[in-house]
């Protein structure tokens, strides 16, 4: 069912309208049943609820680790899982698979029968839709701390559904962040429009009492996207969530390596994100955020790929960030083992803890580099209202259309695609092309002398070469992709 | 004399991401690769069936096809692929594979088996740089005698 | 033969009476011939050669990186450095057995046949002495990057003799530095006078054109030992050296765990140095730095012991060291496997490389720290020289009598051993008893005041008990030994 | 009714670092630590020989001897030690070692069995805490029974 997509909350004759569809698209959606679910949820202990643990932790300035990790086959799931906790986890995920994400059920159910056939995970993510809301929720019951949902689809109403009755309390994603990075064909309308039916759920449940939190997908691609691109589609999440009666919201954010850079990136978010729900008038909203380790291509060697993770947590930490995702040495090589991604919980926590007392940072450097995302942010989002009269959904499709919001290497077609980033001489990743992004001239002049800076120090002129030599840059062992040094590396 | 390149017509391959798999970045750099090294490229880009892929080496000629799986799935995408060309009457196109194309680290050996087994020509493990499989593919092709020039990439 | 202690350069001829003695002490002694070992040094090319290596690195702002090493037999020790150098090692180690440092020269013969017997290393080190210049020299013949010979030798005169005939270009220790950590019952006269001599020959290799770096023990005994101290150690023996002739020293600092005083001793380390040694009139020393991951106890796990090595590959970056002496994840263990040792160098490459293009510091906290470790390090290096009437070998063996030097956990019965050192609430060690270290009261102030805040913080009384919390604290995951949180902590 | 502790004369141990060890860190601790569990503590340091132990066991009359070996050599530290406690008429004392007792990281059944070997009644990996000693201790001296409270550390 199309309609026309406002922010504007969703009616609850339309909602329950659109809820028939929604379960009836899969057998397992007719194990939904609201009021079972709040009442599980509400007899759910304080440990178990994300915005409880989220809210508290605020509070204290804790630092949580979170992993992230998905198999086919469910026992497994719950025994990796509870391995994580051991391991110290603050936080669990369940990471659906790609089938799923797609709403290919079919193609999931085939990849859980492979893969007790063959005795290993087919699949790379664990099917929660074909599994239903009575074995997904032994996951919940099986584990100690809040689990949410990780996934990268844009039409996650089923799936929301689904666990959300099954007890989860936090669920990732969003109508922009879940679409752009994850699909091709689909328009900003449907996954806004589906996306604001994920929220009004949320806000169905919190208005009976049980509070689940939403978080965005800040890294996008995982590939040199700049602060204030991810900031704005975290931002804009958020106020859609909001309009919907969400009222926990975790902000996304994925390192770029230059620690100035991260740091600012997350003392900014949170701010940024305060002044505009306020503008809009929405009101005791937790806002917490979630530091993604490096989300590009890793190193191959499982010790380098320790350092960039430790690398990871050490950005996290000093920008005190209230969530770190953590990476595993696997990364480059493909879904990591139980004792891949426990060592990389491990590595993450020993150096939060070690960092946990320190402050460090330079007040100048740090400001200057706060100072440009606000206002990048801040030219975007405004952007983004300007068109859309008010209305950050209209905007936002708007927006993108005309590439005001951008997403470097996006495979969406509603996304411009033109801006293309690259580092700076000392990490920071700035605009070699900042396409149609509606930043001020000085702003503009900022990037090119800051990328100029670069490319007369390495000889050469800024240019594709450039932007593809970073990409690799991390996994070959180095943060800023320098022209070939003859530094004979091996891994 | 051979021709030189430039006045050979270039030959075509068709590259793209199988599957649900919606990794961009490699695509785009291979799609950048194959290009400076002399091929007419068809990037049919993430999300793309078995059928897209067909289709586009029917419509543009192409000598191969490279597949790129990233995610984990290729097995189960990959399965009947080449039966499906043979049908189409694509009875000699070359089947290259890359990316991270099974679940977790696993044997090498045992994995590139299996996509042999599925009927691959080649099939190549996580992080294989492209010079690789433009090197395999002037020699699958007989490049060198055709009197191609090596276009060369990084 | 006894001397009295001064710090004058030691004569020629003594020094040649000396020498008969120190190479009829083990029959390989009479390997060494002077002649052949400096035409080998002139022949050797300049990659090979410490200070050549260190001084472009220098210019450059290149961060090496150098793993430790030894084991019991040769063609082991040379496959080790080989795969090391292939790993990406900047420098290579040659880690001297505990029974050569204690010139128990039988013992390590038994422990080279034990060895061999049984095949495996029964020694915790290479046994350089018993090996003897032509084996040692296949080392340096193997290698591409300068070896450095690594120990802990109250005397090592014959050590310094053969391992310099044979090649070597890098030789650590000290009179203090090599003395207080590793023996019970030596003094420091003896000590002091026995690296005299060391630092006599690498002066007469220098008169001779063969250049050889000395490099202070900064580490001493790798736990909670404050900047001030370990920066009065290494630079009474970068005097010491200086007065022999050495004109290359690297100063060696043991990472303390907070990135601001970490940073600062780095930066202030060097310039102390050149402040001190143009006060004494030396002229024309390349003065560099080598900053060691932490020498304390670490965790069991090797995911937790990989984020300490990243910490300390961040720390040392940032601190713009000029070397950094890399750990492995089996330090906690027992001498680490070629793999273990591999990995340590990879993350901390990994992490160099990654942060190498960037500055980051607070300006007024590194200040204020730079301040205080400079201050301290004055008030001890003058007391040094006041009682010595400006002869540092005297005014140091005086010195340490009173304890106006003093190093923490030191087993050796000249130290004494007052001093306690604890961390402040950001994990900076400061000294909870101060002993007789002749600082300021501003200083001691200082002190008190830190060390206050973070016993208010954790609601009990500052004591030995907090000491040792904080020297377990690393290897349970922490910086700061806080009371038991209860976090239940799994390895 | 058994004395109360603080009555009862303290049991004696003998503490050290074997061997060409420094290791002075745990040395201190584990000082700290079996004084505060009520043992008479004779701490003979670093760089201590088998016979300095056996001379301070004689001397303190102590019911055993704790010898630490952090730096890898041990086993050829300890060879014989056994034999000449025996020998100097210790029959029956306790022989505990504990530290990084091996050059390395090795399988440690057969670590423990090779010290067993050597005449050891207990041995400990890397990292033990004091407390487990202490417990032993209490056990194999049949303190309980012999009414020595518990004096805990940590
Ligand atoms: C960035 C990234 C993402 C981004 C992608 C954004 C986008 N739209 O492009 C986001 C965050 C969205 C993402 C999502 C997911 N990802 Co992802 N992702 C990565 C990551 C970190 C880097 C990929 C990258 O861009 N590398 C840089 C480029 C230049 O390298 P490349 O992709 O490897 O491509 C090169 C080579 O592979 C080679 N190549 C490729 N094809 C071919 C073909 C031939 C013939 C030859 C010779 C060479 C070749 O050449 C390319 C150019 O040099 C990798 C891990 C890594 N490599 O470090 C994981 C990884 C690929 N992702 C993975 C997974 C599982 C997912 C998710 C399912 C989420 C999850 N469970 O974690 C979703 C999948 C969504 C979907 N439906 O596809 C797994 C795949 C696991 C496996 N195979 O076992 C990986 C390996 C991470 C891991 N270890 O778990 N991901
Ligand atoms: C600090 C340190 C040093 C300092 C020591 C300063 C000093 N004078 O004390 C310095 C830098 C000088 C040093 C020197 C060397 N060290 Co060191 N050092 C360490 C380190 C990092 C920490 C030790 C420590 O203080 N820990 C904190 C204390 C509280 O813990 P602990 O020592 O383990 O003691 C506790 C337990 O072991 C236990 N315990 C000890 N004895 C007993 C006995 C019983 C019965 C029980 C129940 C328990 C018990 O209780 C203690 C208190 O909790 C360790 C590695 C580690 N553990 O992380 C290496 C380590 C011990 N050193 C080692 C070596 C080899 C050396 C050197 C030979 C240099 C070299 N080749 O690297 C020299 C040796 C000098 C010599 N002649 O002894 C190796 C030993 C290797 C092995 N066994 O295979 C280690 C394990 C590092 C490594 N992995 O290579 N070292």
């Amino acid at each position: 069912m199309k309609r026309a997509v406002h922010n504007k909350r969703l009616e609850q004759k339309i909602f329950k309208e659109i809820r028939k569809e929604v379960l009836n698209s899969w057998p397992t959606g007719r194990q939904v049943n609201l009021k079972e679910a709040i009442n599980f949820h509400h007899h759910l202990p304080e440990g178990k609820v994300s915005p409880k643990k989220l809210a508290k932790g605020k509070e204290k300035g804790d630092i949580f680790v979170q992993p992230r990790a998905g198999v086919a086959l469910r026992e497994e799931q719950i025994t990796l899982l509870r391995s994580f906790e051991k391991a110290g986890a603050d936080f669990l995920p369940t990471t659906i698979d790609s089938y799923t994400r797609q709403n290919r059920y079919e193609e999931a159910e085939l990849g859980i029968l492979e893969s007790k056939k063959l005795g290993r995970s087919m699949l790379n993510g664990y099917p929660a839709v074909n599994e239903g809301v009575w074995k997904c929720r032994e996951i919940i019951e099986s584990t100690k701390v809040p689990v949410e949902i990780r996934h990268g689809t844009p039409d996650a109403r089923l799936l929301a559904e689904i666990t959300m009755a099954a007890g989860f309390t936090d669920f990732e994603g969003g109508g922009i962040s879940y679409n752009i990075p994850y699909s091709k064909n689909i328009s900003l309308e449907e996954s806004i429009s589906n996306w604001q039916y994920v929220d009004r759920l949320v806000g169905w449940y919190q208005e009976n009492g049980a509070i689940i939190n939403r978080e965005s997908f800040g890294p996008l691609t995982g590939t040199l996207v700049p602060p204030s691109i991810s900031h704005s589609v975290s931002i804009i999440e958020a106020l859609l969530a909001a309009e919907q009666g969400v009222k926990s919201v975790t902000l996304g954010y994925g390192q770029c390596g230059n620690l100035v850079q991260d740091v600012a990136a997350i003392r900014s978010l949170t701010s940024l994100a305060e002044e505009f729900l306020s503008d809009f008038g929405y009101r005791n909203i937790l806002i917490t955020t979630a530091f993604h380790q490096w989300m590009g291509g890793f190193p191959k060697n499982e010790a380098r790929a320790s350092g960039v993770i430790s690398w990871g947590a050490v950005a996290g930490s000093l920008a005190k960030a209230n969530k770190i995702i953590s990476k595993t040495v696997h990364e480059a090589l493909g879904v990591p083992t139980k004792e891949a991604n426990i060592s990389g919980i491990k590595i993450t926590k020993q150096i939060v803890n070690m960092l946990k007392d320190q402050e460090f940072f330079s007040r100048e450097a740090l400001e200057e580099e706060i100072r440009i995302i606000k206002e990048e942010t801040r030219c975007i989002l405004k952007k983004v209202i300007e068109l859309g009269k008010g209305d950050i959904a209209i905007g936002t499709i708007l927006a993108f259309k005309e590439g005001f919001v951008d997403i470097p290497f996006a495979p969406n077609r509603f996304n411009v695609g033109k801006v293309l980033p690259v580092r700076d001489n000392n990490g920071a990743v700035r605009l070699l092309n900042p396409g149609n992004l509606p930043f001020t001239k000085e702003i503009l002049n900022f990037h090119r002398i800051k990328i100029e800076e670069r490319a007369k120090r390495e000889n050469r002129r800024a240019s594709l070469q450039m932007v593809i030599d970073d990409i690799y840059a991390i996994g070959k062992g180095m943060l800023v992709g320098r022209p070939r040094t003859g530094e004979s590396y091996e891994d | 004399m051979p021709a030189r390149q430039g006045e050979m017509e270039k030959i075509a391959l068709v590259i793209g991401v199988i599957g649900a798999d919606v990794h961009a970045i490699g695509n785009k750099i291979l799609e950048d690769a194959f290009s400076q090294a002399g091929f007419k490229v068809v990037n049919i880009g993430v999300l793309s069936s078995q059928k897209e892929f067909i289709q586009a080496a029917i419509k543009s000629k192409a000598q191969a096809i490279i597949v790129s799986s990233l995610y984990g799935h290729a097995e189960m995408d990959c399965s009947g692929m080449r039966q499906r060309c043979i049908e189409a009457g694509l009875d000699n196109i070359l089947l290259y594979i890359g990316g991270n194309i099974v679940v977790g680290k696993q044997r090498w050996e045992e994995v590139e088996a299996r996509f042999k087994e599925l009927g691959f020509d080649r099939v190549y493990p996580p992080g294989t740089s492209p010079s690789k499989a433009i090197k395999d593919l002037r020699e699958d092709l007989k490049m060198e005698s055709k009197g191609y020039k090596n276009g060369g990439w990084r």
